[in-house]
């Protein structure tokens, strides 16, 4: 099933046939980083620039976030035409894809969805922490997707998939895109059975205060570089709410009660848009465990609402419409 | 790493609840319903809590979830959304469309251990001055169970 | 050799004595303490485990200097009032690499300049500053392309090397030197070999690191500005804060007030220039309205402006913003000649 | 109010002085210009606030921030301070709020005058535009006052606003006009019914009044679209770039070169400018 050695070639073949033939202007995909585990982001804007491309599990960032930004108007000379442009995206990203074509930051006939198939993509920390100190000098992914490491003292590792993916993709019920222009390889199959939150209930079921405990020292990490929410797709707002002046929500400084405003609203407002990618805890320097919150939202939208991001363009969002039956048993009565 | 310890700046956590403390209550109520439901409490004089500040807002629909974190910050204790209800609302259907989003909020804060005290929502009618007193009288009895409020916080 | 007379030399076995009687004498004991796989800088009380065996600390030590959340003024009702909780006391700083360290003389080009920033120099007079000797940089390090070196002595008081069964400590400034006599009697002169030994050491992690030839790159941006150079990372980044909050030159902060209630105070915070909203006028014209500009700015700032300014680059090889970036925006790939 | 930490030598460069609002003048048709007369609280606060034309200085308004905003007065006359303040953000809307008697904070002077030694002995021209104007009133209110206006030879002053009701200092525009020392052209974008003057763009003006460029300098202040078009005609008019001096304005928070956020290129306008001559400028990043 797996077809890794074979999906780049794949995918770059594509590509060039959509610059030949003049159907995109821009593609967003990923090439080789600088770092061993760490392949990255890249614009390709003419068919010299695919033979870079690759796609294997080091292609951790979800692309999407790079749409809105392409599509805004503002600061573009006179003349200016919106580009067509090609995205690289796993299941995840293209369920963002979704989102913010569902949300009018980018353009559906402008979007050529390029869907990969992925069973997963690798968590740098756990391979940190299983290499325990040590220096990978570069970084392979094995026919059965363990990685392989070549260690700056000469010795070299192989951390099996288990223990090297990503939590998010554990139990990832899309690992292909709900929604494609063109697919690279094979489609993996249907996993959308596999919806568990047990994770989520898990903390549901504690009392309160742990609760609480857990959220203060998660948030007291947390430095407000805002990497979380330049990484996550669906934080498109020009100006965020922790940034506004008039009115001002919150104040700048990093103490306790700024940050829990900053996560408490920031997450609130992906209810009904996060797909679950991780692209916020993979982005979040001090480690922080977003996922336990952000998971909330997306288990409640489904649970309430019969709702799940991204995996139709016709489905309204969940918070812009209602139905008469919908729950109201959190309503205090006399 | 920070040199001013972020912990200093949430208050020490009360096991005792001081004896003359009033809670403060922030009710934002519905111009068309809730807000007439309590007019109507006052004129037909039904007693209910004086610990209540009104913020009257055009429609539950208008509540931004960021007014209510916004006041649990700045040392409200207990807040009540109070609109029209479901299938009454002037703008036909502001109060459903708010549903979704406080039911969402409602389990939000509790999730992160916020006592499910501190946040309500109600339906209260133009007619139902009573009703408007009997919530409150719930929400300031509740919010008084729980004590003043500490987490989210902010001390300048 | 003049090194040689002044260096010093401790035991291991000493250290904690060291490390009680600077507590007892009335400083605070910053140091590192290890979270994880991770070194962090926090304040320490007197004990004697202290191991200088990590690579480098997770964050710079720019906080203890120019905090991230910092009160200028305090006020109520409109009128400042004073504030009590002016004074830091005096600190030990302990174990920061050299290359942070030399990030502490870079910001004091910027913050000891006419006018001083009266809340940075108060903490900086205050705070004897030992780093410790690098032995094995990162695989993002280069220290030794930006003039730096493990052992660089620039922005130091004493420099501390471990050798291993004792520790070397060298006096950089006369405040380094009269602190180091107050505790003369837990040192003893340094041996020839022990210096040697120091030398070796710095030289096997200098020889681990990637060498770039630099010459000349504030003029070589300068002519760069319009260039595409700047496209290929813009592109890719995501505009947070991460490179500035982890660079330990960055220095940029913003002012703002807050108010509760009554009283109220002037908040100075870190910022980055690498936010949208950073030059945003009040009007709503924006200097540099899209990443390629801000990405520029940072590069810019770091090495070009602040040559002609202080002569001096502003980055010091320690390589946090590569190993943190989200997006994989590699530092030395656009430094590069 | 003092607030200076005893042991320290130095003087807090954040914490601003306090002044009162003695009065509050409403400049423009539009409200949204409003110039504030301060008056220093203390008067040693006073004696050491030595500032000239082109300066500015940070308002405070404790709880809403600071903003700079370049002195509209002039060193030449004691005992206040003038700024003239458009209606935009935060700080601004707040001190349009203002009532006159209320304290607020003034911290400067920061950054660098017109180059007054240069002027000295030459032909002055000023070209003005909308409320930039502030700081060009400092400059006329400087070099009329008797001690100075022989230091300087013929001063030209152009001045445009978009609408009649726009102009300000309208009281000492009359003065003005009416003043042999100082050779005024006031223009409009657009007059009204009641405008009997000029109507035209600054730049157009400008060329129709064609100031000879011999042992003159050009001082600039306006909008950035004027400035586009100011400086063709100034160059045409043989003006060589070194004797052209614009002033800026960009986003700043501290006024002393430390936070980082006005610089064009290597310069921080907020000490090293704002007063920039054009030759500076060519060599600096458009970035402003």
């Amino acid at each position: 099933m797996r077809q890794k050695t074979n999906l780049s070639d794949e995918l770059k073949w594509v590509a060039r046939k959509l610059f030949e033939e003049n159907r995109i202007d821009l593609l967003i995909g990923y090439e080789k980083g600088t770092l061993p585990l760490h392949n990255r982001p890249c614009f390709v804007s003419s068919v010299e620039g695919v033979d870079k491309l690759v796609w294997d599990s080091l292609c951790a960032n979800n692309l999407a976030t790079y749409l809105p930004r392409l599509f805004t108007r503002t600061h573009r000379p006179k003349g200016w035409k919106p580009p067509r442009v090609a995205i690289v995206a796993k299941g995840c990203d293209a369920r963002s894809v979704v989102g913010l074509i569902k949300e009018k930051q980018a353009p559906r006939e402008n979007i050529v969805i390029l869907g990969v198939p992925c069973d997963g993509v690798v968590d740098l920390r756990k391979i940190e922490d299983a290499l325990d100190g040590a220096c990978p000098v570069s970084a392979k992914v094995a026919e059965d997707g363990s990685i392989m490491l070549q260690l700056d003292s000469g010795k070299s590792v192989q951390v099996s998939r288990e223990k090297a993916l990503f939590d998010a993709c554990s139990d990832c019920p899309y690992p292909d895109a709900p929604v494609f222009d063109i697919r690279i390889g094979r489609e993996i199959g249907d996993k959308s059975a596999r919806r568990p939150f047990k994770d989520v209930e898990e903390f549901e079921a504690k009392s309160p205060e742990p609760r609480w405990k857990y959220f203060l020292e998660e948030m007291s990490k947390c430095i407000r570089c805002y990497a979380c929410r330049q990484a996550c797709p669906n934080c498109y707002c020009p100006t965020c709410f922790a940034e506004q002046t008039q009115p001002k929500w919150l104040g700048v400084g990093a103490d306790l009660p700024e940050v829990m405003y900053f996560h408490l609203g920031r997450i609130f407002h992906q209810a009904g848009r996060c797909v679950d990618c991780g692209a916020c805890v993979r982005a979040c320097p001090m480690g922080i465990d977003l996922r336990i919150f952000t998971r909330k939202m997306v288990k409640d939208v489904q649970e309430l609402f019969g709702y799940e991001a991204g995996i139709s363009l016709d489905e309204p969002p969940p918070l812009c419409t209602f139905k008469m039956e919908d729950d109201e048993s959190f309503i205090t009565e006399p | 790493m920070k040199t001013e310890n972020p912990k200093s700046e949430i208050r020490n956590p009360q096991s005792e609840i001081p004896e003359q403390w009033q809670p403060k209550i922030l009710a934002f109520l519905c111009n068309w319903c809730s807000y007439a439901g309590a007019d109507l409490a006052g004129v037909s004089r039904i007693q209910y809590p004086t610990n209540v500040r009104v913020i009257r807002v055009p429609c539950s629909g208008r509540i931004n979830p960021l007014f209510i974190f916004s006041a649990l910050r700045q040392g409200i204790d207990g807040v009540l959304v109070s609109g029209c209800h479901p299938g009454d609302c002037h703008y036909i259907s502001g109060n459903l469309v708010a549903r979704r989003k406080f039911a969402l909020l409602k389990n939000w804060l509790e999730y992160v251990g916020i006592e499910p005290e501190r946040v309500q929502f109600s339906w209260v009618s133009a007619a139902e001055g009573g009703r408007f007193a009997e919530i409150l009288q719930k929400v300031v009895d509740g919010v008084k169970q729980v004590g003043p409020i500490q987490k989210l916080t902010k001390d300048i | 050799m003049a090194e040689t007379i002044t260096a010093r030399a401790m035991e291991k076995k000493k250290f904690a004595d060291f490390t009680r009687a600077i507590v007892d004498n009335g400083y605070q004991l910053y140091g590192p303490a290890i979270e994880g796989r991770e070194a962090i800088i926090a304040q320490i009380a007197e004990q004697a485990d202290v191991s200088f065996d990590y690579r480098n600390f997770k964050m710079s030590p720019k906080d203890l200097f120019l905090s991230q959340s910092e009160v200028l003024c305090r006020f109520c009702r409109g009128e400042i009032v004073p504030d009590a909780a002016a004074d830091d006391g005096r600190r030990v700083l302990l174990g920061i690499r050299p290359c942070d360290a030399k990030a502490i003389s870079l910001m004091d080009k910027v913050f000891l300049q006419e006018p001083a920033d009266s809340y940075y120099k108060r903490k900086r007079d205050n705070t004897v500053v030992i780093s410790a000797v690098c032995s094995s940089p990162e695989d993002t390090c280069f220290c030794t392309s930006v003039g730096g070196s493990p052992a660089s002595t620039e922005g130091s008081d004493i420099l501390l090397t471990d050798l291993g069964e004792s520790y070397l400590l060298e006096p950089v400034t006369p405040k380094g030197e009269d602190f180091l006599n107050r505790f003369s009697s837990l040192t003893r002169n340094a041996s020839k070999n022990e210096v040697r030994e120091k030398e070796r050491i710095v030289e096997e992690a200098a020889s681990r690191m990637q060498k770039m030839d630099l010459e000349g790159i504030a003029e070589r941006f300068a002519k760069a500005f319009e260039s595409d150079l700047w496209d290929t990372p813009s592109q890719r980044c995501l505009g947070c804060g991460i490179c500035t909050y982890f660079c330990p030159t960055c220095h940029c902060f913003d002012v703002t007030d807050e108010t509760l209630h009554e009283n109220g105070r002037r908040l100075r915070t870190w910022d980055s220039c690498m936010y949208s909203l950073f030059t945003l006028h009040a009007s709503g014209h924006n200097p540099r309205p899209s990443q390629r500009e801000r990405t520029r700015q940072r590069f810019m700032h770091k090495f070009s402006y602040s040559v002609d300014n202080y002569g001096e680059l502003f980055c010091v090889g320690c390589g946090r913003c590569i190993k943190h970036c989200p997006v994989n925006i590699d530092l030395r790939e656009v430094i590069a000649p | 109010m003092k607030t200076e930490n005893p042991q320290s030598t130095i003087r807090n460069p954040y914490i601003p002085y306090p002044v009162r609002i003695d009065k509050i003048t409403i400049e423009n048709a539009d409200r949204d210009l409003k110039t504030l007369k301060l008056v220093f609280l203390n008067k040693e606060d006073e004696e050491s606030f030595q500032y000239l034309p082109g300066q500015f200085a940070e308002l405070s308004v404790f709880g809403k921030g600071e903003s700079p905003i370049g002195i509209a007065s002039s060193p030449t006359e004691q005992g206040f301070l003038l700024f003239t303040v458009k209606r935009v953000g935060v700080l601004t809307s707040d001190l349009h709020d203002s009532e006159e008697g209320r304290i607020i904070g003034v911290r400067g002077p920061l950054g660098k005058p017109y180059p007054l030694d240069v002027m000295e002995g030459k032909n002055v021209v000023i070209v003005g535009g909308g409320f930039a104007f502030t700081t060009l009133r400092s400059t006329i209110r400087y070099i009329l006052a008797p001690q100075n206006r022989s230091r300087f030879e013929k001063v030209t002053c152009i001045y445009g606003a978009r609408s009649p009701g726009e102009l300000m200092y309208k009281e000492e525009l009359k003065e003005w006009e009416a003043n042999p020392d100082i050779d005024m052209h006031i223009t409009v974008d657009k007059g009204d019914e009641s405008w009997t003057g000029r109507e035209g763009f600054v730049p157009t003006v400008l060329k129709q009044v064609a100031p000879s460029a011999d042992n003159a300098i050009a001082l600039v202040c306006g909008p950035p679209i004027m400035l586009k078009f100011t400086f063709p005609v100034l160059l045409e008019l043989d003006f060589a770039p070194e004797m052209i001096v614009v002033s800026l304005e960009m986003r700043m928070k501290c006024g002393i070169g430390k936070c980082g956020r006005c610089n064009i290129g290597n310069t921080y306008v907020c000490k090293d400018g704002p007063v920039y001559t054009y030759r500076q400028l060519q060599s600096l990043p458009a970035e402003y």
